[in-house]
């Protein structure tokens, strides 16, 4: 596919975008591309990242730079050919109840929640956006999503601390009916207990290291409470395939 | 006919393994293609000249703890540790789409003692449109199930006991991990065996020096890749001189140039491991390219590459 | 004290094999450093904490016809058969350089027959500042050598002899292509040796498709770099588990992390060997890197990585 | 290393120079550097090239594009840094006998003698210089060394045909005492053939595949007819530090 742009939009990060197929423009929220960075050399597996937004033509991913793989996506220019395969995985449920959502994310965990927040936006459904940033820096949310209450680490840019902090004070003011959640483990491990203790349906997007994204090596499982046998026996889920995103009921994070 | 003298080079693509014939010389090797549906959707799966599937067991497998894969350089490590749905699972719910499917079936079948290799072949023995079973006696990341693939007289003992269960195809999976690889192809070869594939993974380790833990959490696991090709290569020239069954060379195998160094080497087939992972059209491509080289050669059958390769003078 | 708290951190390299003191765990690996002397001008060769010679034979062999080196992705292949100057003409014209080298000197000594070996070792013994044997019962190039390293029994009986013809320091190098190593170790340290080295090179080929030949005459060669590193750890930690004597862990090292990563998993030292090839001042960097790694880790003693492993809990 | 300049100087030919160190200074006509240009990624060995010129602060190469080591070696620019070893080898002896010589070269072996060129020059040695190229778009030789003779594959620059004929016609002519040579095998062998039926000393420079360029892999071996030892039995020496230059009646090619 080629690379329609590539700019960095704030400390590290950058927003790719590329070449739309006809499969791509039907990806839902929650699924994820895996792109090849450098063919069968170091880094050899594929790289997962969840898609950003898709538009007429092309589609957008967010990532940060934070090793060989990703570094070497960052140096890609508009016009060069990158190797992308997907839409992957099971995104998020879009049936949406039509009451209150939250959205949570952490860091790069957001993209897919702006993706979210389009398809939701786009039905009307009401909707509280949560994002979590190590400082005002590492912000990218565009201005067009509006309605978002941020926490930053340093206290830079919204409320100093957690961002599960601003969950819990979003909780006692409002009814929610759904969360959605995407970010670092612990984070998701910290929604997911508010969520219980609230007893809101949660949806998470979980990170494992994929050896394919397309549900064959059997490497990327995650414990499941599902009770039913699945492609890899019965205890594990497959992220790339199954997930990866998941009613936070059924996997043990 | 268009475009006159730019006709596409015509080869025949077939092969012959025993008494099956193989529409091209790439079967998907067991463990990287899943039970044939995953990838339907990027790639027709019945491109491939046949299927191994995932090693089935009796009972249904969740496999080792996680973490169970890692990649190196140029290659990975794995202990996916034979997981798999079990065969009542696998006839019922993944047979069906295989047999839809306009290619040959290989069930890859795995067991911790005989009598597991046993119950699954004579469950698989009752259901159509299987064209025959990879033995997988050298899968290294569960204990036991390597015996029957380091020691000559283990593998012949089971080789036997299939032999009487099946008339279908029958192939043994050798393991790398062995001091003698032409001795275990030829005892397997005594008892009745149709061909060998060769090679499992070898077994390696990788650590990560910043929690000084090993990267998988079973410690070891299966290495495969590009970087086991030239072993690969050895292990399938080795064992061409020792035995008169076919060979099917696995390992490493990237592009159309490996499969014809494989074949070049005395492999009659090749299977497309790691591969599949990395570039999931990789089967489509190779075929384009075979044609290529094959032109270049003035070469119309495929087969005929097979131990070609040439001495010095 | 310059530079105030801006001091290097301090790191003791030197590690204890056996009643040898290294100043640290490096050595050249046989065969990948000739005979200490070529690169000299490159880089001290003294900076290494041993060398291991080229393997030594009673006559001067010229080894293998050429081609007999080849690069293939992420390694090489060679069957250089042994090439050397002969146990008579090493004496007189490379031992004098090596002793007047501030570093441990370790013969590498190879053979056919065990009175091969023992002929050059008693040579060997009349010679001072040699501080040790290292016995190449594993190099796949040669016929009949193989012999040595593929089972314990021979392996065993080898060094047997040789405990009874020498003191010094004798640590015999082991070859991956075997089906259980650990045996193998287990058998030599039985006998008397006070090391193993491991690994040598894993059996390789490779064929050049336009030609259809192998890429090395001889068709088989020994594969190094860092594609074998993944196996050559998991033998280190395998052998670690089952043997009492300190281990040298050799195979695809290229920098400091591969070193650590070989201590973790049980090496008193390492060797460095195709690395050689690609970054002659390799060891110096290595040195340098060590330091920075041993201090995020707040480690004083280099030693204090052997062994080191952690499981997942 | 750093690199000063990467140019294109002929049909897929290419000049580069790089900052000389106080060893390189020394080096001499037919030695060589060897370079690593992808790190320990393939191409996986080192690849040698002659020394074309040595100047007050810089080193040339000139080489021709051939493979993937060569490729990555024409990406480069003014300012990177390079992993270069050297000089390396043992070089043309420069004991010249005052009398006259041949320099014979075809297409890349003609480097090592347009340095020897220079360094006789220096001395005043009176020579003859024979280049053979595909065609004149292969010609890289710079205009400072004259009485230069052409031979071509195509006849598109000079005499067409191999530049061993030249050679023949100028014995025809002169009395020649030293005939230095480097480029292809077959060149090479015609090239001793001649000087044999002449009785003209002659040193050819060979090229073997390098592991190390260094002389401890003990694996670019060439078949010698010394009747003594050498680092590698009796039957072989090795080309990169025993040559690349040998006196021809040493090997053979
Ligand atoms: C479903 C999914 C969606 C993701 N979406 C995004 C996103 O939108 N934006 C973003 O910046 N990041 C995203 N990530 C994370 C992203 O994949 C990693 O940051 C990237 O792979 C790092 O590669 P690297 O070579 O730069 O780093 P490395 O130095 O190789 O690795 C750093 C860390 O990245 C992770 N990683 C490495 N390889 C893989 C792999 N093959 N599969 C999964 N994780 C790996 C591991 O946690 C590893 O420790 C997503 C991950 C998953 C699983
Ligand atoms: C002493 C010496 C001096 C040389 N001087 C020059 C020069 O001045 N200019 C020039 O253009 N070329 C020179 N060469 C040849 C040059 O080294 C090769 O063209 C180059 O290595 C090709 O690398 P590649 O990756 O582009 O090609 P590849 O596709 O990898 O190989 C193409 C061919 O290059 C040769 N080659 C590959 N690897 C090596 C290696 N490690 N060592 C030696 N040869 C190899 C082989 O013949 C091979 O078949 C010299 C070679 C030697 C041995
Ligand atoms: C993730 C993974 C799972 C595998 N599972 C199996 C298996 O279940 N049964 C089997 O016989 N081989 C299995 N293999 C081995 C492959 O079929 C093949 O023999 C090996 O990977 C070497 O080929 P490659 O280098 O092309 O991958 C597996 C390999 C990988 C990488
Ligand atoms: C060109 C070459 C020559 C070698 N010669 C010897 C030898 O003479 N004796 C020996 O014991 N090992 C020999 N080895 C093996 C190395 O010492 C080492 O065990 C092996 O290369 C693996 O390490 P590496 O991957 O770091 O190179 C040789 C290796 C290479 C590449
Ligand atoms: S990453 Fe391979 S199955 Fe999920
Ligand atoms: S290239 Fe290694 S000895 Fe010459």
């Amino acid at each position: 596919m080629r690379v329609l742009s590539n700019e960095k939009i704030a400390l590290n990060i950058y927003s790719l975008t590329f070449e739309s197929t006809a499969l791509l423009l039907e990806s839902l929220p929650g699924q994820f591309v895996n792109i090849n960075v450098d063919g069968e050399d170091s880094p050899f597996f594929r790289r997962p990242f969840s898609i950003a937004d898709v538009s007429q033509d092309s589609v957008e991913i967010i990532y940060e730079v934070i090793g060989a793989g990703t570094w070497i996506l960052s140096t890609m220019a508009a016009g060069d050919s990158i190797d992308i395969i997907g839409p992957l995985g099971e995104g998020y449920d879009l049936n949406f109840s039509g009451s209150k959502s939250i959205l949570i994310g952490g860091g790069v965990g957001i993209p897919p929640l702006m993706f979210l927040y389009n398809k939701m936006k786009e039905q009307g459904i009401e909707l509280q956006f949560l994002a979590g940033f190590k400082s005002v820096a590492h912000n990218y949310i565009p201005r067009r999503i509006t309605n978002v209450q941020y926490s930053s680490d340093d206290g830079s840019l919204g409320t100093k601390g957690y961002v599960t902090d601003l969950l819990t004070e979003s909780l006692l003011n409002n009814e929610v009916k759904h969360i959605y959640a995407c970010g670092p483990e612990p984070m998701l491990r910290k929604v997911i207990e508010i969520a219980d203790e609230n007893e809101i349906r949660c949806s998470v997007s979980v990170e494992k290291v994929f050896g394919c994204g397309t549900g064959i090596c059997m490497g990327c499982v995650i414990e499941n409470s599902l009770k039913r046998f699945t492609e890899t026996g019965r205890k594990y889920s497959l992220v790339c395939m199954e997930g990866p995103v998941f009613d936070s009921g059924d996997v043990n994070l | 006919m268009k475009g006159g003298n730019q006709d596409r080079w015509e080869v025949d693509f077939s092969i012959e393994l025993g008494d099956l014939t193989l529409k091209n010389p790439m079967l998907a090797a067991s463990g990287t293609y899943g039970y044939g549906r995953e990838l339907n959707n990027i790639i027709k799966t019945d491109e491939f000249g046949g299927i191994c599937t995932k090693s089935i067991t009796p009972l249904a497998r969740d496999g080792n703890e996680p973490p169970r894969i890692a990649e190196v350089k140029m290659g990975m490590l794995n202990s996916i540790g034979l997981a798999n749905v079990g065969v009542h699972a696998f006839i019922q719910d993944k047979i069906p789409f295989l047999q839809s499917l306009d290619t040959n079936i290989i069930v890859n079948v795995a067991g911790f003692t005989i009598g597991d290799y046993v119950e699954v072949i004579q469950l698989l023995e009752e259901i159509d449109g299987i064209d025959g079973y990879e033995i997988n006696i050298s899968c290294p990341n569960v204990k036991g199930g390597l015996e029957f693939g380091s020691s000559a007289k283990s593998a012949a003992k089971l080789t036997k006991t299939l032999r009487s269960e099946t008339d279908r195809f029958l192939m043994i999976k050798l393991s790398p991990n062995v001091t003698d690889i032409s001795e275990i192809a030829l005892a397997v070869e005594g008892e009745g065996a149709n061909a060998v594939s060769l090679i499992n993974t070898l077994i390696g380790m990788g650590i990560d020096i910043n929690s000084e833990k090993p990267i998988l959490k079973n410690v070891y696991g299966g290495y495969s890749g590009p970087a086991i090709k030239p072993i690969a290569l050895a292990m399938v020239q080795k064992v061409y001189h020792s035995v008169n069954i076919p060979l099917i060379g696995i390992g490493g195998i990237m592009n159309a140039e490996d499969v014809i160094q494989f074949m070049l080497a005395g492999a009659t087939a090749v299977q497309l491991g790691t591969v599949n992972f990395l570039n999931p059209t990789a089967l489509t491509e190779i075929l384009d390219d075979l044609v290529a080289i094959a032109e270049s050669k003035g070469i119309r059958k495929i087969s005929d590459f097979k131990g070609r390769l040439k001495e010095w003078e």
